[in-house]
């Protein structure tokens, strides 16, 4: 497991790619990954940034939860999770959740599930700016499953 | 009893600051009861952690807890 | 759409970073990867080599009509496939899936459908060499659904 | 009529070649009277398309197809 906080900008092919240095590929047949980022839009309006606020030291132990239990559940994945907080501009980043495993099905259902538990569990909160300069508190995710 | 309170997002903004440390007598024994000894009434939806695990407005409260009160959560 | 058979090795989180610097991000809020590797094992016996056979020309028609029906299904999507042919080393990467979506539902259900109906409607067959020298055709696929 | 017929992958191997050009006449209909014609029963679970498209062994056959049989794919 490796969970991370990132307060700039990440490239998550990156982080991907350097996890699988350190992996046993022969082993792992299927990855599944997810990346999320900023879109310049929601709810019908433009928005021009954002910022992701979080609880420090909570955020991580729920991460850390959360990768945990989907390990436990599926004992034969991997996964490498980081998410953004702070400032972030359109098209950057905000999540990325990559499970490795030796079959499909089991990499692509922890894949999903951690990140339906990541929107619903860890303590993220999302402050938009408008472009009208006006700022908002995201309400709530949109359902996933 | 001694306990630090915190206030995130939009809960922050409408408290006005992001913590208290408040001394509470024995009434308050849960995390409900030390909301409404603090700000009344709780808003729907209100979402809290003691000592950074998720809890729930009947989850008990004891000396020296962290105690964090926030919205609904939306990250990912 | 872009659909590519490669005949050597490649990494597909380069294929993923290169195409998405032609997509405007700021529209696409989602992306579901799936990248399959050749095992060193399958069915309880080790694996050394791997012999992807095709048929061109009906490959390409397939992985193309394949990705066109998830893209009319699903019309936020834009995608990137590719797949290996010939012969591949153990931890080599078999098979790319990219699909990005302005929403996460829709990249992952696209990306699953579509790796799905590449195992069972395009013409690959795999030919493995085992430990002891000996070659066998795989027989069948995993079941995915 | 003219039909170009090629085998993949395990019926490649065992029917010992990759492709047979064969002219057929009139009772030669379908994809399943075409392996019929040239190899007796067909075994279970054979593919086949038509110029490079899936079909079956009741699709029928025109002069100048291109014609394929092979196992079930194990692509991915």
């Amino acid at each position: 497991m490796a969970v991370r906080l990132f307060n700039h900008a990440f490239d998550p092919w990156t982080l991907v790619r350097e996890r699988e240095r350190r992996l046993p590929l022969e082993g792992f047949g299927a990855c599944a990954v997810f990346a999320g980022r900023m879109r310049d839009f929601n709810e019908d309006q433009d928005v021009r940034a954002l910022f992701l606020e979080h609880y420090p030291g909570m955020t991580e132990r729920e991460m850390e939860r959360i990768v945990a239990e989907a390990e436990s559940r599926w004992p034969s994945i991997t996964c490498e999770v980081a998410h953004r907080v702070g400032a972030v501009e359109p098209a950057e980043t905000l999540v990325l959740v990559a499970v490795w495993s030796a079959h499909r099905v089991a990499a692509r259902d922890a894949c999903s599930e951690i990140l339906e538990r990541l929107k619903h569990e860890a303590p993220f909160w999302k402050r938009e700016r408008l472009a009208d300069g006006s700022q908002r508190w995201v309400e709530k995710n949109t359902p996933g499953h | 009893m001694t306990i630090t309170v915190q206030y995130f997002a939009n809960l922050r903004e409408d408290i006005g600051r992001d913590r208290d440390e408040v001394t509470v007598t024995g009434e308050v024994q849960t995390v409900g009861d030390l909301w409404r000894h603090l700000h009344g009434a709780p808003p729907a939806r209100l979402m809290a952690a003691v000592n950074q695990t998720h809890a729930r407005l009947d989850t008990p409260v004891a000396d020296g807890d962290e105690v964090a009160f926030f919205p609904p959560v939306t990250g990912g």
